[in-house]
């Protein structure tokens, strides 16, 4: 009952929302952050009855309705590889409402009722292990941070908010599809049952892992599916761009964990090599235009393309340390990107730009601002001693000694990825805090404020604990992912 | 002779025919300006047939030497109908005072309508289907040109009758060809001709066709939509509203019902041609809604593409083992359907000015802000039009797309899918205008629209969250089919 | 005379009855073609009800008599309306409804 | 068959053909109107061969008496009979006019020689289809039909009232209270 | 076929249309010496004996009259209109019966036409065509009194036809048949019908007159409003053809107004003599027509609205009360 509670306690805070009148802008803020807050406090009690050992952990199993025979449950369950994901939303949840304190004056009680819906989405996406169910949530993230993009976004927000919204929904159609198809063979939708009876609907393995690879692909996502990313990004408000880049990417690579490996292992072995291939392409395309940019959000965007390269090419390495290591870069990701997309928020509240070369020389003028970024950009580098590294780190460890990809020329290609990030991140860093000063507007720019600095505040914590002392990560991970990964190469093996 | 058992089976018809001739006494001594009284009558008169009907559910009989049959499968239709019956009463209510048409005989021809269709899902014979598809057309012809001052309206309803009645001579010509063929007019005849081989095959298939076509233009499938989109602007939309829900809902209930009491051995000839035209009118529906700037062209071209949804339980009634699956499928679509569509044109009420003024899209244009609630109504109704999860929608097509599947016509499913992704996209562009773009436009929302929008909308989530109440609802009627 | 010859009678009728529909403008001739529809499918009933002895296809028939009496009430009432309006009842022109 | 007999058919084969044939050619709409109840009382003419008196004086009665006069009436009513001067032929309509013969020559062909329907007609006892038998059925076994039609008719009638019955002046309208 | 019986067939037809068109001639004399009468004139009496001759030269008159089409009238439609006006007038009388069947040159011969079952449906099939003669004439003489004329003729008659067609019903149910030779004979064995079924017979003497368009109910031709409305462009023998197929239609609706209510052929001594019943019937008819001369000479013509409302208000509800009335009784009896 944990998970349930935990899940759907942010509508508590909506039912509030709801309630109250549309001038008490404040009071509706403290409800959203109070209420993320308690959810945030839940996930950790969750956290603290979790056993890593267990494949299911305070799994709910409710009788929903029969659909011709087929049970459809009510179905939650955390281990592993979910924990993670969950502790990660509920933790930037509340970060990124607290960023909209003064960046969202309009129609806020709209803003936050869509935020909290949107973590009920995203929790229950972490959660569910029924496919139905998972589908559910799925589809529903949708319409919140549709709305988030198309209200509160910038210039562009109408075509980005329905571009956002058609791909993930072409790609969802085809998995839709696939689990029709999967119900009907199996008889149950719930996840754990399927793998048990993975010998019926083998001979479509294939097609089905295409099926559910399209859609989160397009999530993560790989190229060539990413498109409507940088739309999204640079166009919703910077708590939707945060929350897009921390969780909701996050959604499609745990997709491939949770279902595409354990469902279809023998596709995925038989995939895997063209998986790592478009992830490197990734890695480094996304690098390359990342580079190109003039906007910081763009740039930050672009860059995400090119960590969730790494991610894809962790998780389809097929061994422990790929795999963990993806899960953990995952977690990596939404927190360095997630602050990334703060702070060029923070800076956009200030001067209404983005551009690269409107700045230049704010060390002087913003201080604890440059000293927070220093930390964050070198956090998404890779530097070691900060998390970015251990994720990164591992997973080419996994590329490495990947017996699906069959060689090290992958993990050496990939390597280069971290060299190019290098470069554009740096090149952001210097044309926005390094040189002098050359816009006179610059010169007034106030440093951050302590509500800013609460809000940064446990995200550098975070980045330099996982940096410096992961294990307590990978102990929450690693029995998920050692199960997972001997469960696809006994799969792959019976089936060769 | 007629019997009480006889006058049970058709209670609920029975109850609607006669109070509809009440009515139109009654009428006589409602003052001018105060026939709200006779549009509650007539809720009245439904409300009751509605309780009989449902106290009657799950009952089987034939009645007048098998003229008509209560099973569950009608009795779920025309709960259906009745309910959409008084939604429709309930949306006209004003709308009628506001466009100045405001007359007692609207009700009543509303209650032959609804009677009409009532007896069609019960039809058990080609001479009942045929009568029971006049009894609900003609009053909806005249309802359609309502609006008598208007052109649109006289025109809407001109072309209407004239599709209708074309469809009609389609109808008519097949049952002729069909009673040809197997010198029945029952259906039980029709049916033992075709088991012990004295029916002539040619005509009857010549005649299953014309069935076919003739329901076609009923349930407005491509190649026979054509009507539809003026039909649905010109019409009082109090009226579309109706149709679009009602006359889908009777058309499918008697195509259901011919095909798998008379056609089944014509399946694999069948399942071709419906094939064809479930894929024709989810592509023509959808794409051409995408081109529309009129909400209720837009609506219309979307009830299109939804027909062409519920065409697709159809393609796999042949096979024995989904046919169940099938006919819910259908049930369960209409449900969903029905529901939003009622609440989507309770909106277009709302919003409409004069007779057929400010329905453009642009029209919406800061609703969404200005009226929350509306908003999140139309929010719903939208994604349940669109198929996206915790709306009645979702289920429908959930239900329709796993039928297509399980029936082996997964490149139907797919279709069907990508269809409604595009429609994704016009419902968006609704809610793009609603939220995402300025206006400050003053509706007058009465109440019995609001009652029917905050109805409609809790019903598609609640319905939603609980989907089980009506899959197993509609699994039921199957069984009691006869 | 074979009953064949009643249906080709019939089924010329009909598609004659349906490109009336189709190719006329006129309104009234448009619906007189649909009357000849009606007729043909008439002329099959009866024919049958003689092939088969059975008098159902007579009954309906006259069923479909009195149901075209009716609906010939409703569409002419409706080209009288619209001709108030419109001064034509040319299909063609009857315009007023895009989209 | 005698030859007599056969010419006879052939003759009202001929006028049911022509004659609907020229209602759909004719640009006068009354001609149209004429010439389609000269084919109803062709029509009228093979239900009495067919053994049909009922039904053939009911034809008359209904669709020649009732039916038609009311559309010439309201072509007189409204001088509608010449409102279409010229009807452009569009691009579609040849393609109608193909396919409608494609259609006859289908369904001639299926009737005529692939049906194995050629049995000749029966001559039936007057009894059959005698006012006596007919009203029996209707009102026995079709009794719910028979009162659905009724209900049709006075929907009908209603309808039909509804949309012609004169919208009164506002002049009426104020001088009887009316608003 | 028996050659016998078309020859038969056809003298029969022969003699009835001889007798239809002579007593055409003879009813306007009748008319004419009748409303002279009841106006305190004399009327035609130098012709012949008695007027007698005066029908011949008023045809003869008629038929050298020059004949005139106007312009721009639709000529085919101009030329056939009479024609579809008398022809149901001459045909309508094709299933009464005149008598009981006698024996003529070793035949047995009924004395009509043909007895179909469906006798009454025939005559209302028959009556209802009558009406395109009317419609046509005042469309296609292109002239607005003719097409007022015509239009209010279709009307009236449309809307009388329905309580024609139902007081034929209530005859037709209490003889449970519709054949008019059963009729008469069910009127033999009982009362006569006009005591069974006054209602209907009332219904009938009114719907009739206003059917065939003579006074109180002549709006089609009212002379005052239309300058005789649809034949107002005829003139010549087109013009005595209309005038032929309204007295035709008298003595037509005579003729079945005393099969129905007067007992047909019926009247004493019929069953020892047959050769009474015509006579019997032709006495009838003479009466039945007098005494819509009669009704032409004394009642004041309706206005338009009026006689709608007559038709459609009164006499049809009457109408269907007197079915149902009927229905219900005959069965309580039986």
């Amino acid at each position: 009952m944990e998970l349930v509670l935990m899940t759907f306690f942010p509508l508590v805070g909506v039912l509030a929302l709801v309630l109250l009148a549309p001038h008490q802008k404040n009071v509706m803020r403290w409800v959203a952050l109070i209420t993320s807050l308690i959810t945030f406090g839940l996930s950790l009690w969750v956290l603290s009855q979790f056993d890593p050992t267990k494949s299911t952990n305070m799994a709910v199993q409710l009788p929903w309705f029969r659909l011709a025979g087929v049970p459809i449950e009510f179905y939650l369950g955390v281990d592993g590889l979910s924990i993670l994901m969950v502790l990660l939303t509920t933790f930037l949840t509340p970060i990124s409402i607290l960023s909209t304190w003064k960046a969202v004056e309009e129609q806020v009680k709209g803003f936050m009722i869509f935020f909290l819906l949107l973590e009920v989405g995203m929790l229950g996406v972490f959660l569910a292990l029924d496919l139905v169910l998972f589908y559910i949530f799925w589809e529903f993230t949708l319409i919140p941070m549709y709305f988030l993009i198309g209200i509160w976004g910038g210039k562009r927000r109408i075509y980005a908010a329905v571009k956002f919204f058609l791909f993930t929904m072409a790609g969802s159609i085809l998995m839709l599809l696939a689990i029709l198809y999967l119900g009907l063979q199996a008889g149950t939708f719930s996840q754990p049952q399927l793998i048990a009876n993975r010998a019926i609907y083998a001979g479509a393995e294939m097609l089905l892992f295409l099926a559910f690879g399209i859609a989160f692909a397009i999530k993560v996502p790989i190229f060539p599916l990413h498109t409507w990313l940088p739309d999204a990004h640079v166009e919703a408000p910077t708590a939707g761009s945060m929350i897009l880049a921390g969780v909701l990417l996050k959604m499609g690579a745990y997709g491939f964990l949770r279902f595409n490996l354990p469902l279809f292992p023998q596709a995925s072995v038989q995939a895997a090599p063209v998986m790592a291939i478009l992830a490197i392409i990734g890695i480094i395309y996304g690098g390359a235009v990342a580079f190109a940019q003039k906007d910081v959000k763009k740039l930050v965007a672009y860059s995400s393309v090119a960590h969730l390269g790494f991610v894809v090419l962790g998780i389809f390495a097929l061994n422990v340390e790929g795999v963990s290591g993806a899960v953990l870069q995952m977690v990596n990701h939404g927190i360095s990107t997630g602050a990334l997309f703060l702070l060029v928020g923070m800076i956009y509240e200030r001067r209404h730009t983005r551009e690269l070369d409107a700045f230049g020389g704010l060390w002087k003028i913003m201080p604890i601002y440059a000293g927070i970024s220093m930390v964050v950009t070198l956090s998404s580098m890779g530097l070691p001693a900060l998390n970015g590294f251990v994720g990164e780190f591992t997973i080419l460890v996994g590329a490495f000694g990947s017996k699906v990809y069959g060689s090290p020329w992958f993990a050496g290609v990939a390597t280069t990825g971290v060299i190019i990030a290098a470069v554009y991140l740096l090149k952001m860093y210097e044309k926005i805090f390094l040189g002098p000063v050359t816009h006179s507007e610059n010169k007034s720019l106030k440093d951050l404020s302590v509500r800013e600095i609460i809000t940064l505040a446990p995200l550098v914590v975070v980045i330099f604990w996982i940096g410096i002392f992961p294990k307590p990560f990978f102990d929450l991970i690693n029995p998920a992912v050692e199960q997972l990964v001997q469960l696809v190469q006994s799969a792959a093996m019976v089936l060769h | 002779m007629t019997q009480m058992s006889d006058l049970l089976t058709i209670l609920p018809v029975f109850i609607v025919v006669i109070w509809a001739v009440l009515l139109l006494l009654i009428d006589l001594w409602i003052p001018k300006g105060r026939k709200g009284i006779t549009a509650l009558l007539a809720v009245l008169g439904l409300a009751t047939a509605l309780g009989v009907d449902l106290a009657i559910q799950g009952q089987t009989s034939f009645a007048f030497n098998q003229m008509v049959v209560l099973d569950g499968f009608s009795s779920f239709l025309q709960v259906v109908i009745l309910a959409s019956g008084i939604t429709a009463i309930a949306l006209a209510y004003d709308y009628l005072k506001r466009m100045d048409i405001e007359h007692g005989e609207y009700y009543v021809l509303l209650l032959f309508s609804i009677a009409g269709m009532m007896l069609m899902t019960q039809a058990y014979n080609l001479l009942m289907v045929f009568l029971s598809l006049e009894l609900l057309s003609i009053p909806l012809y005249v309802l359609a040109g309502f609006a008598r001052s208007r052109t649109e309206s006289e025109e809407a309803a001109l072309k209407y009758f004239m599709l209708g009645a074309f469809a009609s001579g389609f109808v008519l010509y097949g049952s002729a060809m069909i009673f040809g063929s197997t010198g029945a007019i029952d259906f039980p005849g029709i049916v033992a001709a075709l088991n012990n081989g004295s029916a002539n095959l040619i005509l009857f298939v010549i005649g299953a066709a014309l069935l076919l076509v003739g329901f076609g233009f009923k349930v407005a499938a491509v190649p026979f939509q054509m009507w539809t989109p003026d039909v649905y602007q010109g019409a009082p939309s109090s009226i579309t509203a109706f149709m679009s829900v009602a006359v889908k809902a009777a058309g499918f209930a008697v195509l259901l019902r011919v095909f798998l009491v008379l056609f089944p051995s014509l399946a694999d000839k069948m399942t071709p041609v419906l094939w064809m035209i479930a894929v024709l009118t989810m592509l023509v529906g959808n794409v051409v809604a995408l081109a529309q700037n009129n909400i209720k062209r837009l609506l219309a071209y979307s009830s299109i593409a939804h027909a062409g949804y519920i065409l697709m339980a159809f393609v796999g009634y042949g096979n024995g083992e989904v046919a169940t699956n099938s006919i819910s499928s259908a049930l369960f679509y209409l449900v969903a359907y029905g529901l939003t569509s009622f609440g989507a044109w309770a909106l277009v009420i709302a919003i409409e000015k004069e007779y057929g003024k400010g329905l453009m899209l642009e029209d919406l244009s800061g609703l969404g802000k200005r009226y929350p609630w509306l908003g999140a109504a139309m929010l719903i109704f939208m994604l349940s039009f669109a198929g996206v999860p915790l709306t009645m929608g979702f289920w429908g097509k959930f239900y329709l797309f796993r039928t297509a599947v399980q029936a082996g016509n997964v490149s139907l499913a797919l279709i069907g899918l990508l269809t409604s992704l595009v429609s994704a996209f016009y419902y968006l562009r609704i809610i793009v205008y609603m939220f995402m773009k300025p206006g400050d436009r003053e509706l007058h929302i009465d109440k019995w629209v609001s009652l029917v929008l905050v109805v409609t909308a809790l019903a598609v989530v609640a319905l939603a969250v609980f989907p089980g109440l009506i899959f197993e609802w509609a699994a039921q009627a199957v069984m009691l089919l006869q | 005379m074979p009953i064949s010859y009643f249906l080709a009678i019939s089924a010329i009728m009909f598609v004659v009855g349906i490109l009336g529909v189709v190719l006329r403008r006129n309104a009234l001739v448009m619906f007189m073609s649909l009357e000849l529809m009606f007729n043909a499918a008439n002329l099959i009933f009866v024919t049958y009800a003689n092939y088969y002895q059975v008098l159902s296809g007579q009954i309906f028939v006259f069923f479909i008599m009195a149901v075209a009496a009716a609906e010939v009430a409703v569409g002419l009432a409706l080209m009288v309306a619209i001709f108030r309006n419109k001064h034509s009842i040319d299909i063609d022109q009857m315009n007023s409804l895009k989209g | 068959m005698s030859l007599i007999g056969i010419l006879f058919y052939a003759f009202l084969a001929i006028i049911a053909v022509a004659s609907a044939l020229a209602m759909l050619i004719d640009r006068n709409a009354i001609h149209s109107a004429l010439y389609l109840v000269l084919n109803f009382a062709t029509v009228a003419v093979l239900y009495l061969a067919l053994g049909a008196p009922f039904i053939a004086f009911t034809q008359i009665s209904v669709y020649a008496g009732a039916i038609m006069v009311l559309f010439l009436f309201v072509i007189a009513l409204l001088g509608a009979e010449k409102l279409s001067g010229s009807e452009p032929l569009k691009t579609h309509r040849p393609l109608a006019i193909v396919l409608a013969l494609v259609f006859i020559v289908e369904i001639v062909l299926f009737t005529v020689f692939r049906n194995q329907d050629i049995s000749p007609m029966v001559i039936l006892t007057q009894d059959f289809a005698s006012p006596k038998n007919i009203g029996l059925t209707m009102l026995t076994q079709y009794a719910l039909p028979f009162e659905v039609v009724a209900f049709i008719l006075l929907s009908a009638a209603v309808g039909a009232i509804m949309l012609t019955k004169a919208e009164r002046s506002p002049a009426y309208k104020l001088s009887h209270g009316e608003k | 076929m028996d050659a016998a019986l078309v020859w038969e067939w056809i003298i029969k037809s022969l003699i009835l249309i001889l007798f239809l068109t002579i007593g055409f001639a003879y009813v306007t004399l009748y008319e004419r010496r009748w409303l002279a009468r009841i106006q305190a004139r004399i009327g035609p009496n130098r012709v012949g004996k008695f007027g007698l001759l005066q029908p011949v030269s008023d045809a003869v008159k008629l038929i050298f009259k020059e004949e005139f089409t106007p312009a721009s009238a639709d000529k085919f439609i101009f030329f056939i209109s009479p024609i579809i006006t008398v022809i149901p007038a001459l045909i309508i009388l094709a299933v009464m019966p005149w008598g009981e069947p006698i024996r003529l040159f070793g035949r047995e011969i009924e004395l009509l036409i043909s007895d179909v079952n469906v006798g009454l449906v025939y005559m209302m099939a028959v009556t209802s065509i009558s009406v395109y003669g009317i419609t046509l004439a005042g469309w296609s003489s292109n002239n607005k009194y003719a097409l007022l004329g015509g239009l209010r003729a279709t009307a009236q008659m449309i809307s009388y036809e329905l309580a024609l067609g139902l007081s034929f019903v209530g005859p037709a149910v209490v003889a449970g048949s519709l054949s008019l030779v059963d009729i008469v004979r069910a009127q033999q064995s009982s009362l006569w019908y006009v005591i069974l079924q006054p209602a209907a017979f009332i219904i009938f003497f009114f719907a009739s007159i206003a059917e065939i368009n003579r006074s109180p109910f002549d709006m089609p031709e009212a002379e005052q409003e239309l300058t005789a409305g649809y034949h107002a462009e005829y003139s010549g023998m087109k013009f005595a053809v209309f005038f032929m197929a309204e007295y035709i239609k008298m003595i037509a609706i005579s003729a079945i107004g005393s099969t129905l209510f007067l007992g047909g052929f019926d009247g004493p001594f019929v069953g020892t003599f047959p050769w009474l019943g015509p006579i019997y019937l032709l006495a009838k008819i003479f009466i039945w027509v007098g005494v819509l001369i009669w009704v032409r000479a004394t009642w004041p013509r309706l206005r338009y609205d009026r006689l709608m409302q007559l038709g459609w208000k009164i006499l049809f509800p009457l109408a269907l009360l007197n079915v149902m009335i009927t229905a219900i009784v005959v069965v309580l009896v039986n």
